[in-house]
């Protein structure tokens, strides 16, 4: 099934956006995955999304690692070019393509498995260095693609499709991030695609590291009763802390906010993102105060959902290296070629 | 060394790690070689940074022999828990200079060589008020006598000092003065010169004294290379030092700041070859160096690269395996592992330099493969190469070269084109045309690790499949034609040939001179790549008998020569050093001496 | 398949994943297998999880040839989207059996074979209330079908549902129901039965049907291995699902539910292996199933384990590369990597059993080796033998095996000796003793990747060094004589001979009868193990001709056969079969065809 | 140089521990790291809480990776069994033995380099596992054995000694540590040693895995001016949140604590830690105040030491998966072989 196979029939209806390409222009191949299956929503996000910030599809890069979750960049952004990586790789081969390309948008696709376990080494250092992309866990709880062994992501006593329990506490990725530094967290839901765009959005629009946790069920290995990510379960624990809404440099914030609830939050290109508190204690620029109320709410079987911290003030890796601002791929051999006079003034060092 | 003799000796410098020897000893070196001198500078140190004991080997050469000579003429023996072995190492008739300030234990001597004493400690103690100056200085004085023994031009050596020290005037005239002590002292106290001694001489003229680590992280500047991505190991680290040096130098905006390259120190060699790949896939020469474990780690990832047809360039500084081995000595055992790293049918391309100056032209050569090939290509160089002092002719850059991108299409290619395909082998050469992300939406596809067939697309049909791997084995074909061929000396009187690889070649040509002295004529070939091309194979067939010289235990080099050409085994007789220190031209003569006896015995 | 033919045939089975044909399939097989004809089934499926095409394909044969046929008999099409390929895939006289509840397209259809239609969809809808049922029952239905068609006995069948749903009253029913329902559309409208059809036999008696991980599985059980980390990889993840299980089954305390046993599920390959190296080290015998991608990460740690001697056992169920590749298709194409994981000069000791059977003793050979041996063991098996349903003799277990620990000092032998050195070779044949830590202070030492001399303390010396990897490289000798020897199959009248590995083993099997038919005796030596033994060289030697039959691009086995005992290319010949599906007999005999034409032509 | 180098010569007015052994008994083989080298405190450290718990020589299991501080299991306990595994890889080595024999002591020496960089991954999931382990980070912000590259613990702003300046935000082993669950998290200084030992012997006592982080500086390459991981930065920065005091479990506890400020804690084998609160701000069974002050600290610039956080409630590895009490090494083969009769009926199901 490639993404090359689907014919691309423009519905003369279907709007448009700013520069004229239809939703349909940032969908990708036919999905493969389980009918159902949560990733295949986030999909959807994501090109509804990336249509509505009007971003041309050729430069967008999207990278992933291995899993069901990870083959998704194959039924997204068709015209864009795709990096299917080793398992729990991408973030690496994210960080090598952003530092020879400073100014693509990369959304990097992986799973609970791809990032916590295999990959929990570079996704903590792309933390660290604040790489510049969207990085999206969709998170099941299970490894799907070798059939429903649990991942690090299983919370204690969730239950597998054979019976059994997972004995091992979950490593939340929201909770780690924050606690490494990360400068954009949230969660997020497939089953709740009006929240889950803005968030991407907003996240495609953040300067530096943004990791969106979404919880994405997987129907066939992890959706049944006394399992803590299934549909069921989300839906039920589904805890909004703080909403989110992008709005686009042009437009005007035009709604009023009330002071301590609502807030915007602007963003390096002139994007704003307006939070609203739903869950009061949360605040979302508070390191301390998201990682509180994230191990609290965990504790009591609640799934925090939202944008939980953001900081803007952040440098990202370019930034913090001083990279010149044309991407390096873009330069000419003569401008990093220093020339064999300099060959030979260097020599004299040598003799 | 039994007869006089001028600008042929070997001097070896023991001490301990973290006493600030190093530049004492650079110094000498290059005294030497400013005085016209061929020299060679190894540096065997332990694996660990400071207390141990390490050594400083200098070779001078009239005649340019700048293997390890394998044997000692002079040994300066500052060590004292070394100097029981120290002595043993001395050639009969040489010499053994050692700090007379304490008395040695008095069982441990020889009666075939000569021991000289000199008080270093005790006319620093003298001279200097502070402890740490004392102990650096101790290294100065020890220098100033050899130039008095080796009758050194102190001039040359006052020139380096103030070279060195231009900014800091103090040390400058400590230095200076604990040259005096030394040299002053040898002159009084000492029977001067030795029998074996320098004088200036011309023979370094238009050459330079480089390590090979250095020297590939310039190379890799003047290749383009704008992404670099490392995990320090030794011997490697030095490269991306290297590197940003010169990158620091000569890339930097001297106004912003702005600088035309990123390095990034990656948090392990999986991270690095994962940001190579995808820098290089992202449009940019990339590189990453590193050493044997890393190569491990890499595997996977240089599978990834071998099957989605990306251009990575990897330096592998080889050092002592197995496993953790002996990280500060040197080996060639990794020609396998490079050759076959990763899991399934994967094979990778090669180049093996033989010294700095070959470093230094191997990483353009590596990127323009790699553009070419579209693969990951490993430079194998060595601890020897990487991180000790050889005399390279002088490096010199073509001003008209432009780097080889290979079937790089860019948006404006693409404007040109009706369709692209990632793995449409249009020109029947095995290599299929690429792009950049971000130019073009036509140039988009999608890179995978999994089945594809030749439009990129998800496969798992045997037919599509079989497509992609047959062309992939082809392109190995393909490569034969485009990497460097050996370096050959060939004359149509010998039936006995040598092939060697990277660092034996100097050992390699001193033991060839030998063997002719003795009447044997013995041709060369230098193998600089894998594969190996026609060259390579019409070589083997011209020859009777033929030695394969390397320095590891497997016989890795012969063993790929037999796979990829079909050699018959017996064609080929094994020549291994792999002790961990580097060859020397009498290890080869010996072991072909040996063979030959084995030959006559038969 | 033309004329009437009893037990031979092969069935394939295309449909959806996800669908639940797999307990259908297998019970098609099954019956057959109780009515004691030989039987053998292949599952070729997608790297995914729903909604793909997926075939399973019986062959049954009373001559017992359980090979891939490479000939479909009778193709049953459930699924539209491959509708097409399946129909080209029949053999001329072949049969193809469709659901006809929708009408086919016109053009897809042959002459040369005959098309048979049962409405399945329709009688199902008929019968089964709930839609899930209706899909699953389809499947019943068309083994229904072909029980009729072919003449398998309803009896059989109804036997197996009756032990499958013992516990589910309702889903036996509706089973059987369809069952029924497809045999008596099938007596009623068809002509049954086909020319080739199933007749009671008694060549199952004392066999068993099974896969090649879940025997794995079983065997380290049996072996005594207590401790398993592994990191999930098709197709290797079952082996650690079997020794979950059967532990699970006979490991357990009944009352506490304490267990005999540690499986750990590893954040990754480089963990998993660790873990191995550490249980291993610590005493225990420790296994970690994987694949390919893990194989490379494994590198490192396979190098590890290589130079401080450590016994552990690995199976790589060998999938389609390079990289990722195709996970769900078979190769040998891991047989290089593995020999040769890891950087520097490593090597490693391989097993290679060619079906189920084998795989439940390679798991004790290969403890009793790797703890004879003192270092990793990796036995390679493949997707087709570890996820295929293979028929095999029943498993024995001698009720006198004790483990061989090799040189395992425990506590009381520790007390026996005056001084233990783990590096020490006391006996001459390279392997020194180990202990066991927290079992006796006199066997505390020091473990270390790094250069270490014969004592196991830390070194850098070039003598010291060379004791261990030139010992390293005897005990490679010595595991010669402790690996099983190569099956051989040799009559002196011929003098062309196969050599093949793994599962290659019933095709050529099945190829040396058909070219013994055709005249021409062909003598067969399959290998077992790596280091090669005299045995494997006698062979080789005895020949003027040898076919090397492997499943890689590559000639990965001839390359070592060639490297290890030196044999001069001509001598062998590759016969090279790497599309991913396992190899058939057929091409194998078209192979050597071709290479006589060849030989005849020249 | 080798642990076998060194002659044991007993002193005879040394005192002896519980089981007649002398602190000399404890050593290792002459360490070949630099004078002053922060490690080699810790080696005493360790060499001292060793002897004071009277644990026999051999019952200990040291390993370790790659650095100079991993080469430091060379140097104590000359009569242990010893595992120098290879760069980053020493958790999932000591997972693997622990798992062969649960009644070792084991004591993981790693490196921040060792630990943070490469070895992230593993470090993370043997926290998760809860592997009952001490794990020392013998943490000085560098690359030692490499020749002094900034680590991941690097604080930024830190100066490496050419003057390059650190940019990247470092990574807290401790706080990430508390984030994922560890049972047991404590920061030491090598300069420290009364601090220490007291530390080391609660760790080996706690049941699971006890982090002790330590900054030990490097003398050879961060310890000058500007750097953050130097002895006189430390000294000067040195906050000692929670003292810890370890009481083996045949002592009696004289003392009066006052409430809220000094608590017992009773480990598994009937020993006590003895917390006293100095920071009173401080709970350190409470993970979120451990956080909260650790990162308020670290913005302070200061150097949080002591005992952080403690949970004696979790189960280690081996009590989550209900493994047999008896090590596996120690099984005999008849207890783990099934015999020919299970064998027969087990492939009844394969006909
Ligand atoms: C090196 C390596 N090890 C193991 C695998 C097998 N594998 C493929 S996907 C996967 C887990 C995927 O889990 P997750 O990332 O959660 O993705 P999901 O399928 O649940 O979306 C594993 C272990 C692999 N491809 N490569
Ligand atoms: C796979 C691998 N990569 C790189 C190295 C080189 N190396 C040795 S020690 C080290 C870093 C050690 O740093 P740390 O753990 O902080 O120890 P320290 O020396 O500072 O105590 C590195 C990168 C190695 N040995 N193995
Ligand atoms: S197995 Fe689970 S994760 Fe994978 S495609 Fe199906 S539902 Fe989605
Ligand atoms: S280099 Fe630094 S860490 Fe290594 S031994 Fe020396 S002082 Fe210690
Ligand atoms: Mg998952
Ligand atoms: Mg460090």
């Amino acid at each position: 099934m490639s993404f090359m196979s689907k014919p691309t029939v423009r519905h003369p209806k279907l709007p448009v956006n700013d520069i004229g390409l239809t939703v349909r222009d940032y969908e990708g191949g036919m999905s493969t995955l389980c009918a159902g299956c949560g990733h295949d929503s986030v999909t959807g996000a994501l090109v509804q999304a990336a249509f509505e910030l009007s971003i041309p599809t050729h430069r967008f890069a999207k990278l992933s690692g291995i899993g069901c979750s990870s083959k998704t960049p194959a039924y997204f952004l068709r015209d864009s070019h795709g990096f299917n990586s080793t398992h729990g790789r991408m973030p690496s081969v994210a960080t090598g393509a952003n530092s020879a390309n400073r100014d693509l948008y990369y959304i990097g696709v992986s799973g609970d498995g791809d990032s916590l376990s295999i990959g929990m080494g570079q996704f903590v250092h792309a933390i660290r260095r604040n790489i510049n992309m969207l990085y999206l866990i969709e998170n099941n709880g299970v490894y799907g693609l070798t059939k429903g062994q649990f991942s690090a992501a299983a919370d204690k006593g969730s239950k597998a499709k054979k019976g059994e329990t997972n004995l091992q506490p979950p490593i939340d990725p929201c909770q780690t991030a924050i606690t490494l530094g990360a400068t954009f967290v949230a969660r997020g839901f497939s089953g709740d695609k009006d929240q889950l765009v803005p968030l991407l959005k907003a996240g495609m629009k953040h300067r530096g590291f943004g990791l969106i946790d979404i919880i994405s069920p997987c129907v066939t290995f992890n959706d049944h009763e006394g399992s803590t990510k299934s549909y069921a379960y989300t839906r039920e624990h589904f805890n909004l802390a703080i909403a989110a809404n992008f709005v686009p440099p042009v437009e005007e914030i035009t709604a009023k906010y009330e002071e301590g609830t609502s807030m915007p939050v602007k963003l390096h290109d002139g994007s704003t993102i307006v939070l609203r508190k739903i869950d009061q204690d949360f605040d979302p620029m508070d390191r301390i105060s998201a990682l509180r109320n994230l191990q609290e709410n965990a504790e009591a079987g609640e799934v925090t959902t939202g944008l939980l911290y953001i900081d803007e003030s952040q440098p990202e890796m370019h930034e913090v290296d001083n990279t010149t601002k044309t991407p390096l791929v873009d330069l000419d051999y003569s401008q990093v070629c220093p020339g064999n006079d300099t060959l030979q003034k260097i020599q004299s060092r040598y003799r | 060394m039994n007869e006089p003799s001028v600008n042929e000796f070997t001097i070896k410098i023991a001490n301990v790690n973290g006493t600030g020897s190093a530049s004492a000893n650079g110094m000498l070196m290059k005294s030497l070689f400013r005085m016209g001198i061929p020299v060679v500078g190894k540096n065997y140190f332990p694996s660990n940074i400071q207390g141990l004991p390490t050594w400083y080997e200098i070779r001078a050469s009239e005649k340019g022999y700048l293997a390890r000579s394998g044997r000692i003429d002079l040994m300066v023996a500052m060590n004292a828990e070394t100097y029981n072995i120290d002595l043993t190492e001395v050639a009969p008739g040489g010499y053994l200079l050692y700090d007379s300030t304490w008395p040695r234990h008095s069982m441990l001597t020889r009666d075939d060589i000569t021991i000289i004493g000199v008080p270093l400690a005790k006319i620093c103690n003298e001279n200097f008020p502070n402890a740490r100056i004392r102990v650096l200085m101790k290294n100065v004085a020890y220098v100033g006598v050899i130039a008095a023994l080796l009758d050194v031009d102190l001039e040359v050596i006052k020139q380096l000092l103030s070279e060195a020290f231009a900014k800091k005037a103090d040390l400058l005239e400590a230095n200076q003065l604990a040259i005096n002590m030394g040299y002053g002292y040898a002159k009084a106290h000492l029977d001067t010169p030795l029998p074996f001694s320098a004088r200036i001489s011309d023979k370094t003229a238009e050459h330079i004294i480089i390590d090979g680590n250095t020297s590939s992280g310039l190379g890799c500047v003047y290749a383009g290379a704008t992404v670099g991505a490392w995990y320090p190991i030794t011997p490697s680290t030095s490269v991306m030092d290297g590197f940003k040096h010169f990158c620091e130098l000569t890339r930097k905006d001297p106004e912003t700041g702005e600088k035309n390259f990123c390095i990034i120190q990656a948090e392990d060699e999986l991270a690095a070859m994962g940001m190579v790949l995808g820098a290089a896939w992202a449009g940019a020469r990339a590189f990453t160096p590193t050493s044997g474990p890393g190569i491990s780690l890499m595997s996977e990832f240089l599978g990834y690269g071998y099957f989605t047809e990306i251009p990575a360039v990897v330096f592998n500084v080889q050092r002592c395996g197995p496993s953790t081995g002996m990280p500060t000595r040197t080996q060639q055992s990794d020609i396998t592992s490079c050759a076959f790293a990763s899991h399934g049918d994967t094979r990778h391309v090669l180049l093996f330099p033989a010294n700095p100056e070959e470093c230094f032209y191997a990483a353009r050569d590596a990127f323009d493969l790699a553009d070419r090939l579209q693969t990951p290509v490993i430079v194998l160089s060595d601890l020897d190469i990487g991180m000790n002092d050889w005399m390279c002719a002088d490096l010199h850059w073509d001003k008209n070269y432009q780097p080889d991108r290979g079937k790089l299409l860019r948006a404006e290619d693409l404007e040109k084109i009706e369709e692209f395909h990632r793995y449409l082998d249009i020109d029947g050469d095995a290599i299929t045309s690429r792009t950049v992300p971000g130019d073009h939406p036509k140039g988009a596809y999608f890179t995978r690790g999994s089945g594809h067939n030749m439009y990129g697309a998800y496969t798992e049909d045997a037919g599509e499949y079989l497509q992609v791997v047959d062309r992939l084995r082809r392109k190995w074909d393909t490569a034969k034609s485009y990497v460097p061929g050996p370096a050959i000396n060939y004359s149509e009187k010998n039936n006995t040939g040598i092939i060697s690889i990277g660092s034996c070649n100097h050992a390699v040509r001193e033991a060839i001179d030998t063997l002719g002295e003795e009447g044997l004529g013995v041709n060369y070939m230098r193998i600089k790549a894998l594969p190996f091309n026609g060259q390579v194979q019409e070589f083997i067939e011209a020859h009777d008998k033929i030695y394969v010289v390397e320095q590891n235990r497997d016989a890795q080099l012969k063993s790929l020569l037999c796979l990829e050409l079909k050699v018959p085994d017996e064609q080929l007789t094994e020549v291994l050093h792999y002790n961990g220190l580097p060859v020397t031209a009498g290890f080869v003569v010996d072991a072909i001496h040996q063979d030959l006896a084995k030959g006559v015995a038969a």
